[in-house]
């Protein structure tokens, strides 16, 4: 199996850590991104996320090497949600083992970074007013530019 | 020419499709998204997009083939 | 349940993680701290904790509460194991939830460097040339100073 | 006056036992840790250990009480 894969079922991430194990490994951290009641204020009933899966699973295999060969660490995963997912949901889950903890710190920390940076995944919130919108982050502080969903563009 | 698009996220609303064949003369991913930003009323810049052509990351200036799959990519937010 | 604890027996790490849930919560982080093969060079087959319990459980809940006086983070937990553990052994499990993933990779980080840093927690490594030692790290680079184990220091 | 000592890690392995009751005069942790250290020979200074009085972080020159327990702490290896 390869180290980066969009999933459609719930991640087990019991099972995907067990990945990570080796015996010079003193250090493992993950990172898990789970789904809010709220984003800028606003209460966020469920979401969507939509992938370009053949370039997102290409690009998210390019972090995971990259990791590799960027800080000393003995291995590199992540899984991310495709689909509807409901508050409280794991949507990404990212593991690193290294033989001490700041290189494991720092291995999830910039994968999470490039994954949520570079891999063509978009998150469509649904919210409790019944509005939607794909977010596209502009790179501000606000973090993200909201476009109504196909409901309302409709109108 | 021939291209197969392919569109997601904020720019399928805006299409009112996810994918599409379009017969195009534009040459590059600059000409060919400055026609179907008219044809769609696509509201980004194609500064804040990032172009794939067949499953890779492209320059908006590389000459497209005939039968190219072209995806034009708003900012992501997975994670 | 307190959020520190001393365990003698194994960690459920996924039992622990499901105490961190919360619906504003965004980011999960977790710290493993596993049982290498090797320190320092040598080849390690096991080793013991042994803890101060009484103070060791009041310094790491102090922690706890010290982190999230000075993060914006939602929960935070810490077990560390007692006793005599293997290769491969969870020894110490750190986790933490917050609304963004910044604060969550700093408090987790800043946590597991507190409790190795002050929580009384000492660790007998068992060598595969027979010999075995307390570490007691000086704070220099190299990490620890060493002192052979009863079995030796009884010749 | 009468101190309860536990000892942890390499002290323990010195001292070879790991508690004793003392009957010492030493009104301190200080004086206290000087005595002891001369009995058991053990290697550490001072300036290396932290010292807990009934449980609890205390410094070296706090006034120890007849029935204390006194735990003297080498540096450290959790985690």
């Amino acid at each position: 199996m390869s180290a980066f894969a969009l999933i459609g079922r719930p991640i087990d991430a019991a099972a995907e850590r067990r990945h990570l194990d080796h015996p010079a490994a003193g250090a493992c951290v993950t990172f898990e991104g789970w789904v809010r009641d709220h984003n800028e204020g606003r209460p966020v009933l469920r979401l969507d996320y939509q992938a370009y899966a053949a370039l997102a699973e290409r690009e998210g295999e390019a972090i995971l090497s990259d990791a590799c060969a960027r800080f000393p660490i003995r291995a590199a995963r992540c899984l991310h949600r495709v689909g509807r997912l409901e508050i409280g949901d794991l949507a990404v889950w990212v593991g690193v083992s290294a033989d001490h903890r700041g290189a494991a710190f720092d291995a999830c920390r910039w994968i999470i970074d490039e994954i949520k940076r570079r891999v063509p995944i978009w998150k469509n919130e649904h919210y409790a007013d019944g509005e939607s919108g794909w977010l596209h982050p502009d790179g501000s502080a606000a973090g993200a530019v909201q476009f109504p969903g196909s409901t309302l563009s409709a109108s | 020419m021939k291209y197969r698009l392919l569109y997601f996220a904020s720019l399928a609303d805006a299409a009112g499709r996810t994918e599409e064949a379009v017969v195009s003369d534009a040459g590059d991913p600059g000409a060919l998204y400055a026609q179907l930003r008219e044809r769609h009323g696509f509201r980004f810049d194609p500064a804040r997009l990032r172009v794939a052509v067949n499953g890779a990351l492209a320059d908006w200036s590389q000459t497209l083939r005939d039968g190219d799959e072209v995806v034009f990519l708003p900012p992501v937010s997975g994670g």
